[in-house]
């Protein structure tokens, strides 16, 4: 499972095609017959406010980390053959695309809940920090809504 | 930009000491007005004792959260010299 | 929410680019923050045998109408901003997709559960049935693995 | 390929009839022989008639799925003229 949090702007679905094409297809050919992805978009607006940009604070080291040990989790959870997990960092603005998970299985049961999984471990383990710009200033998202 | 606490020393009861780096982040560097220290400390220190060295005093927060060498654990934890001791706030990535 | 049967072999992940660039972003800008995707793709085994090929049949008009009833369910149970729903007829070949679901909303949960639902809904009422080519012949898959 | 049965006229005891539509998929399209078939048949009757007439008294198998005028249902319906009543396997798609 590749995993890489970075400040470069992301594309998903053209990550998501080429991951696929370039490392799951050619490592597991004939054998995935199921990949559930999630992808978490920046919205311009948040607990009734307007948005206009946002700052993604994270602990270098501790989030990457943190996001193996989940990782790891998964793979021991579900039976799994792959995944990818891409996460942004530093300044955003509305619209533009924040975390891909996406893992591929054989069943579609392991890569639905496993994709699942691994969103909600990152939203409360991840060591990552949203700051809000709003007309009034910033402030810091203090917490994360319910998943569940 | 908010830069570095520098170092933080605790006067040592027997001469024996250990160091252990500190980081805040999010809203917690900017409370504490830095984003780390330096802290010396007498030999046997959990992160609690940690946090009220480099925070000059204050009351550990209820809400924050608390990694030594990028695990998380908890302010009981015991830290030996060279650890990374971290506190921040509830995280809120994805 | 656009929802297709074709024989026209699908690329999940350019169709989930295009339709997100193309429609949900244009009506929904800064709306959504959460995209939830499944894609089914046709795998080279099946209960312990080989596959070689695949024939999909459906029966015209009832597959779109369950599936169109699918959709409003989830649009009625959750709240989502915008869907798509593609699926593959006739002959396929392995590492084939054969399906994509994908749901777009404002939340994850929403999203999360949307999707899966409507891939469960998909496999248990909407009329298709699969026909395997093996070594040794054909045969009518029979029922399909649990989801849940 | 398989085709269509054609009509299936059972000799009707009043005068009064109805026509329905018949379709078969998949397997159950093999072991018909065909992929449908005209029904006519007595102005009551169900979708189990249906099948009785359209199969020529074959029973109906218990897994077999049931839908009149493209929505499930069971074989208990009734149908009424014009109706199309289609009879098919488990479906496994996706």
């Amino acid at each position: 499972m590749k995993i890489v949090v970075d400040t470069t702007p992301l594309s998903p679905w053209e990550a998501l095609a080429e991951y696929e094409r370039e490392v799951v297809a050619p490592a597991h050919p004939g054998r995935y017959g199921a990949a559930a992805t999630f992808v978490g978009t920046m919205r311009d607006f948040n607990e009734g406010d307007a948005v206009q940009g946002m700052f993604l604070e994270h602990y270098p080291g501790m989030t990457e980390k943190q996001l193996g040990l989940i990782a790891d989790e998964a793979f021991g959870q579900w039976s799994l053959l792959d995944g990818l997990l891409l996460h942004r960092v530093g300044e955003l603005k509305p619209s533009e695309p924040i975390v891909v998970v996406a893992v591929w299985s054989a069943h579609r049961k392991d890569a639905f809940e496993a994709c699942r999984f691994i969103m909600e471990a990152l939203k409360s383990r991840a060591p990552f920090w949203k700051r809000e710009e709003l007309h009034s200033g910033s402030r810091w998202v203090e917490k994360n809504s319910e998943g569940y | 930009m908010i830069g570095w606490c520098g170092s933080v020393r605790k006067p040592l009861i027997e001469g024996n000491s250990m160091t252990v780096k500190v980081k805040f982040f999010a809203s917690l560097k900017e409370q504490m007005g830095c984003d780390g220290a330096t802290v010396e400390i007498g030999e046997v220190a959990t992160a609690a004792d940690i946090w009220l060295q480099a925070s000059g005093g204050k009351a550990l927060p209820p809400n924050v959260l608390v990694a030594v060498n990028m695990e998380y654990t908890d302010q009981n934890h015991a830290v030996k010299s060279g650890d990374e001791v971290a506190f921040f706030p509830p995280v809120t990535g994805g």
